[in-house]
Parts: structure tokens; C-alpha cells; sequence
């Protein structure tokens, strides 16, 4: 079997966002996500720091430090974009005005638990940012992450070992080795990687997996 | 005569004793008042309460608040930076308290002092450890824990310009946190590149009505950006 | 291609049906989407609950729509006035129901809905007949009720630009509801003066990002202002 | 004895806000306090439909329909005034960010219970706009009323008959025939008109009242 790409899956996720859709892309592998979205279609980056209609990285010597995305980094402003405060911004999330949000985890449960913002480590220095506003935040949430952690565990679970971030709230699982819906009667994969049987796709994941129709 | 214009830093921070409460803007270091907060390490106040984002970039603004053991407990979303050496030291010797709050509820919380609001519920964090032992209620079949005000003595904020009511306009994302926290200090103080004459901002276009501004110091930019800005954010 | 412009009020107007909460923009007659109200009535939905400041003032507007019997109940602040004579007039005949909300609660509770908090304390209306059988709760000393979001099907709303993504700013004080009332309804229909080129609204101005929006409307001003604004004004 | 005029009551009342003050002047008698502004004071005047430093009426056939006051009345925007929306503009108020709120009432409790919205009569359309944020949403409430109903009752009473607007929020009280002040331990006279002694105006009022030292 081969494995999809960290690019193949942004690329796919890209392409699930319909036309005209409001997207808010987490720090990490889902900001790879603004670089597949297709280009016939107009898709509106949200930041949670406070821009609507965000743009691509600027060109090196042109960054604005005061022109950033939550995770710090330089972007621009396209036509037709705002700037607001933070309550407005979360309200924008929270009030559920959001199409999709994006987000990068540690684990997925079965029935759309999310953990991704604390590995559970005594020793970790917490910190949540927008995580748990973004997990609740849009009307659909899509998870991308590696399917295994490294030593081979799924990292879809049937309940999550990790500190919660927001229950009951992915939509849709996107790894590098399927896709796969959450819905009200359990995990339904909608796309597996070639040479990767349903039964082993199963096995890998350890929790049950139906088959789309 | 209406005046909110201060002659320096120092008049600007005047005040701020031990043990106070200060609300600081920005997130990174875009709206942070770094020049203001070099002038409250001035004033030597100490066992501070700070309401902020994050917990410092690098070695300016808030980093070096805490760098300079002025601060006591911490309130932020987001306080594990690449850069966050002064905070991670501080706060694996036990120096200071952390209250780690999701970044909505933090800038929702803040605005519900500045809008008299006593209480609300939110949907953000239930069923998770930031919420535990707080209140709960369902509300239509949704989940949401009560969640209460953040209310500062100071909030020291950045701003574009300023004009002697204390009208102020932001930059772009450096915005963020600056407006409604304005809203939630008993004193708030801007910094800001240029106070204008009166008149001069489009009344349609102010973000923080100058109800809401105590004091404003003209803090001119720099030639080149401070430190941990365009830089450092590509490296956070 | 993102296009929210369309051709037409009545295009503008589709799909509000019978039985639908309509949120309607505008504090006396400034702000009042008349031309969208006008739509609204010629499409013939019945039973509909209005949010409004008012309960309309003299023949037109939300008092056009009352007149025509096409409200069964109206949520509001300052129903009477001296040209409220269609609301009176119904309401003494039991035509229509009445929520009556002090009005700061009701613009909090509009922009609970738009940013997704389930319930809020206010210390509005507390001890007084509009807070009767409403849940209290003292909070550091001070009572407050406790108050819910008020969510509609569709917002009307009149701002003075729009662009092609939805974005909105206003005219002066003709502000009032428009933005809160866009982020509460399912679907925001926003009547304008003038549609503008995408990118020509100053983004640090912009007062209602078009996620809010839905479909956007030209409707040019006419020459001579509409009735019920200034010598109506003066007369209330 | 000599009545004051109301607009003896409007200046008495201008008189005693302090250069710089946030206030809002409700419908009816309080807003004849804008007539009496001292004018080597700068005060802001607040509307709650979205306006902060409100000018006075424009000259006849200067009126802008979209800039108006509370009580609907065509209004300007001074130097240095802002607009917002009406959440921004009651988070003014319920946060207490405005210093003093002038309004009418028919009765004041000597608690400083305040009724001003709603007759009691039960035909009356109720209508209560603003009034209740208002009588909490500052940090001085200040009422101007005729001292005596038209058949001579005091609207100083121990307790409302009218329906409350807000609880002990009155600070002072600015009548035709004192001022006086509710304190933690009562009313307290601040000021009366010529010829009117302390016994008889207590007499009229019908409720305790301490003479200021």
C-alpha cells in the first residue's frame, strides 16, 4: 500500500470545500491546506486573531508584523477582507458562522471526541489557545493527522486517552491512510489508500469501521 | 477641557501599585505595548496579575515582565511558546500561577466585565479539565459551562492613533485583544504612533470610543520594528 | 465566485415563509429597511414574530407590515409612540402578542445568538415585571436575571455600502441594530445605497464581515428622503 | 415660596456635572439639561442608539435622519464623536462606564427605588425602551421630576405604587422644590427653595428627610 502524502491529504481535504465556504485552517499540518485549495473556487480564510479574508505568505522583505495567523506567521489581507477584535472574532466561531474548521489532533474517538491540545504529560506546560473554541466552532470539523502513532497505536480510538479538547465534534477524519465520516451510527470510511483492504484498514484502526456504500 | 494625552511613559503608567491586575493587548507580539510595559518594569510593581494571550516572546515586552519577577499569577490562552523561556523558567520554579483559559472564553470573559454581564455560558471547554468543577447547564440539548468576568485595574493597550477624548484606532491584526480590553479596566491606558487633533478620526471608523480610555502616550515607532515581530513570528 | 448581490428585492425577500422570525434593522425609521419590508409584504408570509426596537412609526415600514396583519407577534423595546398607531390599534384588538424587552437586553440577547452563548446574566431588569418568573442570581453582591438569545430565520437589515462577499458599514447612528441583528439570523439580507467593487470598503472599517451576510440588495436612496425620518423624528 | 422652573431644574442640574463627564440625558425634562451645560466644561453626551458626543440640534433644514437621539430627534455628532452599534452601546452603560445618567420618573422610593416606564394603568401600552439600562448603567443617576403630583402627592415615597424601573439606583433627586440626595441612611436635603421650610417640606413629602449640615 502507499501511504497518502502529508500533501495528498491537504489536497484532499482542498478539495471537499465547496465554493464560497468559510474555512478556518489550525496551526500545523491543516495550514498546508491554503496551499491545494483549488483555484476556480473563491474560499474565505477566517484567523481567529481577528481577519477575514486572509492570504497567502507574503513575499520575503514584505511581511507586516502587525498581518499575522494564529500561529504568528506572516500573511496578507486579500480584497474584500476585515479586521476585527477578538470577542467579534470568537463570536464569528463560536456563533457557528464558520462552513469549516480544520484542525490537526492527537486523537479522534468513535463518536467524535477530539484531543489535540495537551499530550497528557505531567510535566507539560498547558497551553489551549483557540483549540477548544475551533472544535466547537464550525459547522463541519475535519481532522487530519497520521492514522498510527509512531510505535503502530490508531490514533482513532474508542474513547480518548489524551485530555479532551471538544466532544462530539469531527465531522470527517483525513489520514494517510483513509477518510473516514463520523456519523450517528459510528466511523464509515469514505476513501482508503490502494492496497489497503477494508478488513486491514479495520485491524490498523481497532475500533469498528464500516464501509461506505 | 477634556485631555487624555499624557507628557511621557512614566505619567502614562503612574499608579500601578503591587498586587494590581493588568490587562496587557496583543497576541505575539502584534498589539503588544512593549514601551509600556518597559515603563510599568520601571515603576518596580511587583506580585502582579497579567491578563494577556500569551506569556511573553522572547525577551521584550511581557517576557521581560516576567523575566523581571514582577508577576505573580497569569492569565492567558496560550502561554508554551518556542520563545517562551522567561515563562517556562518562571513557571517550572513554581514563581508564578497559571489560569490557562481557551482563547474565545478568555476574550468573552474580558468583555463581559467591560459590558456589566455577570455570568454566562458558553459551550467552550465542557467536558474538559479547564472546566472542571465549574458549572454546568444544559441549555436547548447543547452543553455549556458558566463562565465569569475578568475585570483588571489597568489595561495598557496599542494603538494606531489616539486623540485627546482617547478615541483610538489599531493596525490591522494588532487590533485583537486591545478594544475589549479597554472596556474591562478601571484605567485604561493607550500607546499610540500619533495622537491626532480632535475631529481628525472618522467617527465612523473609531474602534474604541474614548469613554473607555483613561490615558494616552504618543510612543512614536521605531525605524526598525522592535524586537519579535516579523522575525520572531516566523519562528513561533 | 462568491456573489451575494442580487438582482432584485424580491429576489432579496425569497423563502421567508409563513410563521418566520424575522429580525428587522433600524431604531425608529433610521436604519429601517423599508424597500425590504415593502418586499417582505408583497410576498404574502403571514404569522410572522418581528424583532424590532419599535412597533413601527406611521404608515410605513414595520407599520405597513402590522397594517397588513402580517404579524402575529412582535419582540421589542418602546412599542408606543405618538405614531404607533397601527401597532395600537392591533395590539388593543388582541391581533398580535407583545414581547416587551428593555432594550439593552434585547441588543445583548441578539448578539448572545450571533455569538453562540447560551445564556447570559444581565442586571437589567432585575425586581421589575419584565424579569417576572425569570431565573436570578446574585453575583458578588449584585442581582442579575438571567437572559437567552434571540435567534431569527431571516435578519433584514439596510447599511449604506455592501460589497459583492457581503461586507457592510453604515450610516451614523443608522447603525443601531443592523450589525447584531446580521449575526443572529440564519439568513442576513442587507439592503444598501450603493454595491462597491471588492476591496473598496477600508478593512479596518468594515462594521459587518460578510460571513454575516447572505444576499445583498441595491436599493439607491431616493431623492427626497422617505418618510418618517426627520419630520417624523421630530415629531416622536 | 418660589418654584424652581424646569429650567431652573435643568441648570441646578448642568451645574453639578463636572467637567469631562460621560452622561446620557433621558427623554423629556433631562434633556433640557443640554441647554444649561456650563460652557467652559467639556462634556460628552451619550445616546444609546449608538452615538457618543451628540451635539445639539442642527439648524432647521440641516436635520440628518440618520443622526438622531434617543427620543428620535435630529441631532450632530461633535469633533471627536464616535458611533456604534446598540450591543456596544448598552456594554457603555451596563458596564458602567458612563458618570451620569439624567432621568424622569414618577416616583422615587426613599431607597432610591426608581418609576419611570410604565403607569401601572392596566390599558396602557407598555413601553420601556432604554429606561431600565439606563437607571443602572451609570455610575450617578440623577432624576428631575415635579416634587408633587398634580393633586399635591409627594413622588418621594416609601415605597413604589408605580411599577419599578430599576432598584436603589437613584443618587440624587432634582425637583421643583430641592434637591436631595439618597444616601445609605436616607434622604438627605441638599438644597431647597426660598421659603420653603425643612418641617414643610418634609411635611409635603411624607417621608423622612435629614437636612444637609
Amino acid at each position: 500500500m502507499k501511504r497518502y502524502t502529508h500533501d495528498q491529504i491537504a489536497a484532499r481535504v482542498a478539495a471537499d470545500i465547496p465554493d464560497g465556504a468559510y474555512v478556518n485552517l489550525g496551526i500545523g499540518l491543516p495550514t498546508r491546506v491554503a496551499n491545494h485549495l483549488p483555484r476556480d473556487r473563491e474560499i474565505v480564510l477566517h484567523t481567529e486573531n481577528g481577519l477575514l479574508g486572509m492570504g497567502p505568505a507574503p513575499p520575503p522583505g514584505h511581511e507586516d508584523p502587525d498581518v499575522i495567523n494564529a500561529g504568528k506567521q506572516p500573511v496578507t489581507a486579500l480584497p474584500g477582507a476585515s479586521y476585527f477584535h477578538h470577542a467579534d472574532s470568537f463570536a464569528m466561531m463560536r456563533g457557528g458562522h464558520l462552513d469549516i474548521c480544520v484542525l490537526g489532533a492527537f486523537q479522534v474517538s468513535a463518536r467524535g471526541d477530539l484531543a489535540n491540545w495537551h499530550t497528557g504529560a505531567p510535566d507539560a506546560i498547558p497551553a489551549v489557545g483557540g483549540a477548544m473554541d475551533l472544535a466547537l466552532g464550525a459547522k463541519q470539523v475535519f481532522v487530519m493527522m497520521e492514522h498510527l502513532t509512531k510505535d503502530g497505536r490508531s490514533k482513532i480510538v474508542a474513547a480518548l486517552d489524551y485530555p479532551v479538547t471538544a466532544l462530539r465534534c469531527v465531522s470527517r477524519i483525513y489520514t494517510d491512510l483513509a477518510v473516514v465520516d463520523v456519523t450517528q451510527g459510528g466511523l464509515v470510511v469514505v476513501d482508503r489508500v490502494d492496497g489497503l483492504a477494508h478488513a486491514e484498514l479495520e485491524r490498523l484502526t481497532g475500533v469498528p469501521l464500516a464501509a461506505a456504500r | 477641557m477634556i485631555d487624555k494625552t499624557v507628557p511621557s511613559l512614566e505619567a502614562a503608567v503612574a499608579g500601578i501599585r503591587d498586587g494590581a491586575t493588568v490587562m496587557i493587548g496583543g497576541f505575539g507580539t502584534a498589539g503588544m505595548p512593549v514601551e509600556l510595559i518597559d515603563a510599568l518594569i520601571a515603576t518596580g510593581a511587583r506580585g502582579l496579575t497579567i491578563v494577556n494571550n500569551n506569556a511573553g516572546n522572547a525577551d521584550a515586552g511581557v517576557a521581560a515582565l516576567i523575566r523581571e519577577k514582577r508577576v505573580r499569577r497569569i492569565v492567558c490562552s496560550f502561554p508554551r511558546q518556542t520563545d517562551s523561556w522567561h515563562f517556562d523558567r518562571a513557571w517550572r520554579a513554581g514563581e508564578l500561577e497559571l489560569e490557562l483559559v481557551p482563547q474565545g472564553n478568555l476574550a468573552e470573559r474580558i468583555r463581559a466585565a467591560g459590558a456589566g454581564i455577570g455570568a454566562f455560558y458558553t459551550p467552550t471547554g465542557f467536558g474538559t479539565r479547564l472546566a472542571e468543577g465549574k458549572e454546568t447547564r444544559v441549555i436547548d440539548g447543547r452543553d455549556y459551562v458558566l463562565e465569569h468576568p475578568i475585570r483588571a485595574d489597568f489595561a495598557l493597550v496599542k494603538a494606531l492613533r489616539g486623540d485627546r477624548w482617547g478615541n483610538l484606532v489599531y493596525r490591522k491584526t494588532a487590533r485583537n485583544f486591545g478594544p475589549i480590553m479597554a472596556m474591562a479596566a478601571e484605567c485604561t491606558i493607550a500607546q499610540v504612533d500619533e495622537v491626532v487633533a480632535l475631529g481628525d478620526l472618522d467617527p465612523e471608523a473609531i474602534v474604541t470610543p474614548g469613554i473607555f480610555v483613561r490615558r494616552v502616550v504618543a510612543v512614536p515607532p521605531r525605524a526598525t520594528q522592535p524586537a519579535g515581530t516579523a522575525a520572531a513570528a516566523r519562528a513561533t
